[in-house]
C-alpha cells in the first residue's frame, strides 16, 4: 500500500525538511510552488508609498509516494523539521493511491517508490 | 606651407601634429584640412579626392555649428533612449497582463510621433506663424542650415538635428500620458489619441511657449513663463493629458482605491521598473544640458547637469523618507516616483538657479510626488504609474520654482525667495495653468470623443483576458517555452 | 562685415556658413591654452607642469581632430552599445532553455572581435593593400596620428578611435549571426567560426567596399556601389551568413515550420526583448550619424539622425499594419523586427536622401521584413531571430535604396525615381549582390566544414536538455534562489 | 599677454575668462556668432535679442571650454549610467529574494552621494587644503568657471561639469560595496555606512592621489603613484570597503563555502545580470576616455577608449578558459566577471600602455578574477556578486601594471618589463598599497561600530524571510499580479 | 473526515472564489498556477506576424482540504463563483484524505484544518 | 468512477506525452511546472567558476482526470511516451476520486471528465 504525503510549508524550510527526509530513508519528492493562508490570513506589503494586504503568501508544496507503513512517522519527521512555531507553518496530509509506476523501468507498486 | 596639397602634408609624417602657424609679418592664410567636413561621400575612395586651395580660411562659425548640433543630437539620443526608460517603468508598474500593451504602445507611439512631427508638429510649433500656431516647415521644407527662430537667434544648430531633438521631445510627452492610461486602453483608441496629442496638443500649445512668437512669451509686458527644459511644455502638459485620460477611461476591472478598501496593484517586476527609472535618469541629461542648445556655454551646461542630478536626488530621498513613517519600510516605488519628481521639477529651472536651490527644488518635488500620488488615489482615478503626480504635479511645482529660486544671474529676474519681486512668479503661475488648462481642456475633449466612439476603452472581457492577448495576441513572458517547441 | 548685426548676418543666406577671415594686416599671436591636450599624466600634480611658450600658435587641426574624435568615439560607443540591444532582442525571442547560451555568444563574440580585429582584421579591412585585402596596421602597427585612407583622405579622426569605431562595426556583423543560429549551435562551433567571421569574412569582403583601393570602388568606372554606414558592408553580410549558418545547422528539434502546421516559438520574455530593439534604435544614432566621421559636417549628422528615425518609425508601423489584416492582433514582435528593419535599410542611404525618401525606404522595409520573415518559415529555415529577413533583406533594399532615391546634392547622382538614370542603381545591385554572395558562400563553406568536424550542431540530447545547462552549466533563471542557500 | 606663462595666465582670475587677442597690426575683424553661448533664456524671443558687437574677438578659449567641458558631462553620464549596470549585475547575480534590496541601496546610494559630494565630499577631494584633506569648495561655494587643481592645471572643463564627472565616480566606489554585502546588510546601516563611504573615506583617501597637493603625489622623490582613472582611487578603495564590509557582517544564513560542501547561490536572473555587466563595459567608456578631461587630446582618448576594449575582451576570454577545464562547461557569470576584471585593470595603465600591453593586462586580470573569487570563497567570505575579486584584486593588478608596462611616452616613466627601471613600480605598489590599508582599515572601523549598534545586520527573521519583503515591504516579482486585481 | 477539494478555474475568478469561500467559512487555500485544456482545446496567438495554436491556457488551481461534509456545498459555492458560462470555466473535484496535521501546533484531524 | 492519474515527466517529454493521451480520447488534462529528485538525486552545475549540486531538476507534472476502466491503459500510454530509459524518467501514480463538476455547466460525474 502507497501514499501521497502533501506537506504545504514555509518555503525558507524546505532545505531542512528535504534533508530530514533524506535522512529518514525518502528516496524522491516533488516540490512546487504555491501560494496560500490559513490562520495566518495574509500579511502588509507596500507599493508606491500605500499599504495593501496580500491574503496568498509564497510556500512550497512538498509531495512524497510512500510506503503507507512509514507514512505516519514521516508525516512527523516534515512536522519536526517545518516547525517554526510561529502562525504559517503549514499543513501536512495523505491520501491512499492506488498504483504507482516508474516510468524508466515500467516497476509498478512500491518496487517504484 | 601654403599651397601644398592637403595630401602632402598629411603625407608628411613629421608635420603630422602640424599647427597652423601666423608668423609674424602677413599671414597669407590659413589652411583647413576641410577632408572632415566634406562629407563621407569621398572617404571610401582609394586615392586623394581633393587639395584644399592655398589662403583658405577658418570657418568658426563652422566649428560652432559642429560642436552645438553634435551635442544637441548626443542630447537627442539619450532623449530618444528615455523611451527605453519609460518602457520599463510602465512595464514593470504594470501587471503581468498588460505589459505587451504598455511596450507596444510606447514603441508605436515612437513611431507615429515621428511621422506626425515631420509632416506638421514640427511646423505648427517651431514654424512661424502667429502666436497661436507656427504654419513653416511642413514635411521639414523650407529648412535652412540652422535653426533661427524665423531669424531671431541662430541657435548654430543644423536644423535637422535641432528637429529631431525637438521630435524627442514630443515622444517624451506622448509616452507619459499611456502611462496613467495602462490596462485599459483599446489599442485603436491609443492611436487615435496619440495622433491628437503628438501632432496636434503638444505641438500648438508647445508653440506658444517656445515656438517663435508663441503668444504666451509676449504678455505681461514682457515678463513671460520661463521654462528651460519643459517642466510645463512637456511634464505639466503630459501630466493632464494623462489625467483627462484616466478620467475618461475610469479604473481597471476590479481595482479598488485606498478609501475603499483597497489599493495600487503592485508591479510586476520591479527590477525592471527601477532600471528604467535610472535609465530615465541618465536620459534626463540630454533633456535638461541639452536644452542649451550650445556646449560652448560650457559653465550653463555645468550647472544644468549638476543642479538636474541634485533635485533628482533629493527627491528620491524626500519622498522616501516621508512615507517612511507611514509604511515603515523602504519604498522603492515612491523612491523611484521621488527621484524623477525631482527631475521633473528642475527642468524649468535648472538652467537659472544655483546648486542650493537645486536640492530645495528636489526636496519638495519629492514630497509633491507623495502627496499628489495620495490625492490621486484618493480621488479614484486609476493611474497605474502615478504619470499625474510625477509629470503632472512635479512639473507645476518646477514651473513655480523658477518664479521664487531664480537666481537672477541667467536671464530671469532674482526670485521671490531670494529678494525678487513676485512679477516672475505670477508669469510662471500664469503660463503653467494656461499649459496646465489648455492640454487637460483638448484631451478631456478628444478623449470623450474616441470613448463615444467605443474605441478608447476594451472590452469587459478584453479586459479581464488582459490586454496583451486580447490586443496583442501574446503575453509577454512564456516560460513554458522552456520546454517544448511552441507554446505549452 | 564689421558692424552688422548678428541678426543681420545670420539672416543673410550668403553668409551662413561665413569663414573668419584674417585680411590684411599684421597677426601677432593667438594665444591657446594647451593645458587640456597635454594629457592627463600632469593632471594629478599639486603644481604648475608647464608654461606655454609665448607665441603660441592656434592648432585648428587640432579643434578639428578632438571634434571629429570625440564624435566617432562617442559614435563608437553608442555602436557598442547594440550589443546590449542585441543580447536582450536575442535572448527576449529565444526559448528560456537557450537563454544563457545567446547571451555568452554575443559577450564572447565581442571579445573574440576585438583581439581578432586589433591582430589582423583591421589590417585586412582598412590597411592598404591591393583591390583584394589590406595589409597594413597588423596589431596596430605603423599607426598614423589620424586615419588617413593611406593618404587620400584625412578623416581627422584619431587612429585609434577609427579602430574602435570600425572594431563595433565588426562585432555588430558577427552577432546578427548568431541570432539565426539559436538554440542548436554548440559553443565550440560558435567559437571556431565568429573567428571565421570577424577575423577574416567581414574584415576581407569589408576591404572592396570600404577599404583604401578596394576593388569594388575601382570597377564600372566610377560608379561604385555606395554605403554609406553598411546596409551591404554590415547587415547584408551579417544577414547571409546568418542565413549560411541557420541552413547548415538546419531547424531546431521539434520545430515545426508553418506549412506543416507549425510555427516560430515565441520568445520567452518579450519586455526583454522589446527594450532590446529600443537600445538598438538607439545605437543606431552612433552606427548612422558617426558614420560621417566627423561632426563639423552639421547638416550632414543632422540629416542622418533624422533620416534614420524616421525611416525606422515608417518600418514600425508598416510591418504592425501589414500583418494586422492576418492576424487581427497589433503583433509587437513584428513592430520591433519592422523598425529594425527600417534602420538596416536607411543606413545605406541615410546621408544621400531627404526625409520624404527616408519614410518611403523605410515603410518599404518594414513590409520586406514581414515577406521575408514568412519566405525564410516557408523555405523551411528556423531563424529564431529573424535575422536574415531583418538584416538580409532590408540590407538588400537599403542598398538598391540608394539608386532610386539619392537626391544628387550629396556625392551620389541623382537616383532613378527622382529622375536620375540607372546607373548608379545597378552599382548598388551589383555591389551588393557581389557582398551578398561573397559572404554566403564563405560562410557557407565554413559552416560547412565545422559541421563535418561535429563541432556546429549539439548534440541531441544536449539540445532537448537546452542549451544553458548543455553548455554553460546554468539556467538563466533560478527563481528557486528565493527561498534556499543553493540552487533548491 | 604674450610671454606669460600658462600657470600665470591661468591664476590670475581677471582673465579666467580671457578672449584670444590680437595685438599689433590691424585686427579687420572677427565676427563671431555669439548666439549660441548666450544661454537659451533668450531662444524662445520671436524678435532679435542681441547684435554682435563690431570687432568681437574669438574666444578661443571658449571653444575649448566647451570642447572639454561636453565631453567630460558626456563622460559623466556614461559614468552614472553605470549605476543602472551594477544594479542589474547585482540584482542579476542576487537571490529573488533580496533583488529591491540590492536596487533600493544602489539608487538611495546615489541619491546620498550627490548630495554629499555636494556638501563636503568635493571639498575634501578636490579643493585645496593640505596633503591629508581638502577644505576648499563646500556646498561648492567659491567654484571658478574652470577646475584648475587649485591654479595649476586649468581642466578647461567648467566646474560644476567636473563636479558631476567625480561625484559619479565616488558614486561607483559606494555602489561596489554594497555588491558585497548583499543580502544580509539591514538598510539603515547601508544608510549610515553609505554616509561614510561617500562623504569621508572615498573622498578623503581620494584626495590623497588625485586632490590638489595629495601627499601621495608628493612622496618618493617625484615618482608617485599614477592612476589614470581609478585602479587605485575608484575600484581598490572600493573593493577593499567591500571587503570590510562582508568580513564585519559574516555571510548569509545558510551559505555553506565550497571547502564545506557548498557553494555559491546562483543568481536569480542571468539575463539581467549579463546585460548589466555589458552596460558597465559601456559606461567604462566613460570612465576612462573622459578621465582625459578633454577631448582635444584626440591620440589619447583614442589609445584609453581601445585599450579599455582591448583589456576587457581579454579579461573575458581568460576568465572563461581559464575555468573550463575546471567545470567543462562556457561558464557566463566568470566571463562578465573577468571582462570586469579586465575593465578595472586598466584603468590605471589605460593612458599609459599600448594595445599589446592592454591584452596582456586584460589577460592576467581575467585570471586573478577568478583566483580571487576562490580565495574569497576559501576564506569563508560571502561576497555574492564578486566585488573584492573583481574590482579589489583586479585593481591591485591595474595599478602595479603602470610600472610594469608603461611605455614612457605619456608622462610616465618606462615600465619594468619593457626596459625601464623599478622605481616606477614600487610607487605603484605603496600607493596602491595605502589606497587598500587605509580603505580596508577606515571601513572595517565604521563597520564594526555599526555592527556593534546592531544596525548593519538584519535580524535572523528578516534575512529568510527575504530583505525585500522585510525591509522594503515588497517582492521585485508579482507575477500573481497577472491575475488578480491586487497581489494575490 | 475530510475531503481535499481540487479546482480548476480561470485566473480571473480567483478572486471571486477565494472571496466566496471564505464567506462561507473556509479558513484556508493553496492555489498553484497551471495550465490546461479540456473542452476548450487551446486558442490561437501571434508571435512576429505568424499565428500559432497554444494547447495549454493558464488556470489556477485552488487545493482546500475541508470537513467531509461540508464538500458538497463547497463545490457548489465555487462552481457558482467560478462560473462565466464560457468555455474554459474549468473543473472541481473531491479526493478522501487519511489524515491532516498542522505543522505548527501538530493538531490532527478536523482540528488541523 | 473516476480516477486521478498524476505523471511526473520530463519537460521536453511533455508535447509528446500530450499528444499520445490526445490520440487515446483524453480531452483535458492540467499541467504544473514542478522540481522533484529521485534516483537520479540531482545534478551539478556551475555559476562564477565553481561547481554546485542542486538537488531539485524541474519536472512537468500532468494530472488527468479519467474514468477508472481506462486509467491503467492511460497510464501505460504516458509510461509509454515518457520514457527515454535515462534516469529521471519519473513516476505515474493514480488515486481515486469521489466526484467532479464541470463549473461550466454544473454537470457532474463522468459527464464531467
Ligand atoms: N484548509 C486548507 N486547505 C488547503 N491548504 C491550506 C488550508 N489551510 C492552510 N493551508 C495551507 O497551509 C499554509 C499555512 O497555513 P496557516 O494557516 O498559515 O498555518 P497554521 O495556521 O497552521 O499556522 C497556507 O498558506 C495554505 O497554503
Ligand atoms: N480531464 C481533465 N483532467 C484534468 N484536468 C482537466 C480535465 N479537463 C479539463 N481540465 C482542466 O480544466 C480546465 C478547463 O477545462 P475546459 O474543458 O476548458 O472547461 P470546460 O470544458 O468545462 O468548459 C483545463 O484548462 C484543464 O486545466
Ligand atoms: N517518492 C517520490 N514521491 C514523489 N515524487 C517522486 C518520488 N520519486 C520520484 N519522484 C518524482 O519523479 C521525478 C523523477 O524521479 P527519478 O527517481 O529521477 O526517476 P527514476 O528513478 O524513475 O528514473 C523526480 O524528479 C520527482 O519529481
Amino acid at each position: 500500500m502507497l501514499e501521497l504525503i502533501t506537506a504545504i510549508i514555509k518555503p525558507h524550510k524546505l532545505d531542512d525538511v528535504k534533508e530530514a527526509l533524506l535522512a529518514n530513508g525518502v528516496e524522491g519528492m516533488t516540490v512546487t510552488e504555491v501560494r496560500g493562508f490559513g490562520r495566518q490570513r495574509g500579511k502588509t506589503e507596500n507599493f508606491r508609498g500605500s499599504e495593501y494586504k496580500i491574503d496568498l503568501i509564497p510556500k512550497m508544496k512538498i509531495e512524497i509516494v510512500v510506503a503507507a507503513e512509514t507514512a505516519d512517522h514521516l508525516i512527523a519527521v516534515i512536522v519536526e523539521a517545518a516547525r517554526t512555531g510561529k502562525i504559517g507553518d503549514g499543513k501536512v496530509w495523505k491520501m491512499a493511491i492506488d498504483g504507482l509506476t516508474r516510468v524508466r523501468t515500467g516497476e509498478m507498486g512500491s518496487e517504484a517508490i | 606651407m601654403d599651397g601644398m596639397t592637403l595630401k602632402s602634408r598629411l603625407g608628411d609624417k613629421d608635420r603630422q601634429r602640424f599647427f597652423v602657424t601666423f608668423l609674424g609679418g602677413k599671414l597669407i592664410g590659413i589652411v583647413v584640412a576641410f577632408a572632415a567636413i566634406l562629407g563621407p561621400g569621398q572617404l571610401i575612395l582609394g586615392k586623394a579626392v581633393h587639395a584644399v586651395a592655398p589662403n583658405a580660411e577658418i570657418p568658426i562659425q563652422d566649428v560652432i555649428n559642429g560642436q552645438n548640433t553634435a551635442w544637441v543630437l548626443l542630447a537627442a539620443f539619450l532623449v530618444f533612449f528615455m523611451q527605453a526608460g519609460f518602457m520599463m517603468l510602465e512595464a514593470g508598474f504594470a501587471r503581468t497582463r498588460e505589459v505587451v500593451n504598455v511596450l507596444q504602445e510606447c514603441i508605436v507611439d515612437t513611431c507615429l510621433c515621428a511621422l506626425l512631427f515631420w509632416a506638421f508638429g514640427f511646423a505648427f510649433m517651431f514654424g512661424f506663424g502667429n502666436g497661436f500656431i507656427g504654419h513653416e516647415f511642413f514635411f521639414l521644407n523650407g529648412a535652412q542650415a540652422t535653426y533661427t527662430y524665423h531669424g531671431a537667434t541662430d541657435t548654430g544648430v543644423a536644423f535637422m538635428a535641432f528637429f529631431l531633438f525637438q521630435f524627442a521631445f514630443a515622444d517624451t510627452c506622448s509616452t507619459i500620458t499611456s502611462g496613467a492610461m495602462v490596462g485599459r486602453t483599446a489599442f485603436k483608441g491609443d492611436l487615435i489619441y496619440s495622433v491628437a496629442v503628438s501632432g496636434f496638443i503638444y505641438p500648438i500649445i508647445g508653440h506658444w511657449v517656445w515656438g517663435p512668437g508663441g503668444w504666451l512669451q509676449t504678455v505681461r509686458n514682457g515678463v513671460w513663463i520661463h521654462d528651460f527644459a519643459g517642466s510645463s511644455v512637456v511634464h505639466t502638459m503630459g501630466g493632464f493629458i494623462a489625467l483627462a485620460g484616466a478620467i475618461v477611461l475610469g479604473p481597471r476591472l476590479g481595482r479598488k482605491f485606498k478609501r475603499d478598501g483597497g489599493g495600487l496593484p503592485p508591479g510586476h517586476d520591479l527590477t525592471i521598473a527601477a532600471i528604467g527609472g535610472v535609465i530615465l535618469w541618465f536620459g534626463w541629461y540630454g533633456f535638461n544640458p541639452g536644452s542649451t542648445l550650445s556646449s560652448f556655454d560650457a559653465a550653463g551646461i555645468g550647472r544644468v547637469a549638476t543642479n538636474t542630478t541634485l533635485a533628482a536626488a533629493a527627491g528620491g530621498l524626500a519622498a522616501m523618507l516621508w512615507v517612511y513613517p507611514r509604511v515603515k519600510k523602504w519604498d522603492m516605488g515612491i523612491t523611484i516616483n521621488g527621484f524623477l519628481g525631482g527631475l521633473v521639477a528642475i527642468t524649468a529651472p535648472c538652467y537659472y538657479v544655483n546648486a542650493t536651490a537645486a536640492v530645495i527644488i528636489g526636496l519638495v518635488a519629492g514630497v509633491v510626488v507623495v502627496l499628489g500620488i495620495d490625492l490621486i488615489e484618493h480621488m479614484r482615478i486609476d493611474d497605474p504609474i502615478g504619470a499625474v503626480a510625477v509629470h503632472g504635479f512635479a512639473g507645476i511645482w518646477g514651473t513655480w520654482s523658477v518664479g521664487l529660486f531664480s537666481n537672477g544671474k541667467f536671464g530671469v529676474p532674482k526670485g521671490l525667495l531670494w529678494g525678487g519681486d513676485a512679477k516672475q512668479l505670477w508669469s510662471q503661475v500664469w503660463g503653467n495653468a494656461v499649459v496646465a488648462v489648455a492640454s487637460f481642456g483638448a484631451a478631456y475633449a478628444v478623449m470623450k470623443v474616441v470613448m463615444m466612439m467605443k474605441l478608447l476603452r476594451v472590452s469587459e472581457d478584453g479586459e479581464l483576458e488582459g490586454m496583451d492577448i486580447h490586443e496583442h495576441g501574446s503575453p509577454a513572458y512564456h516560460p513554458e517555452a522552456a520546454y517544448t517547441g511552441k507554446g505549452m
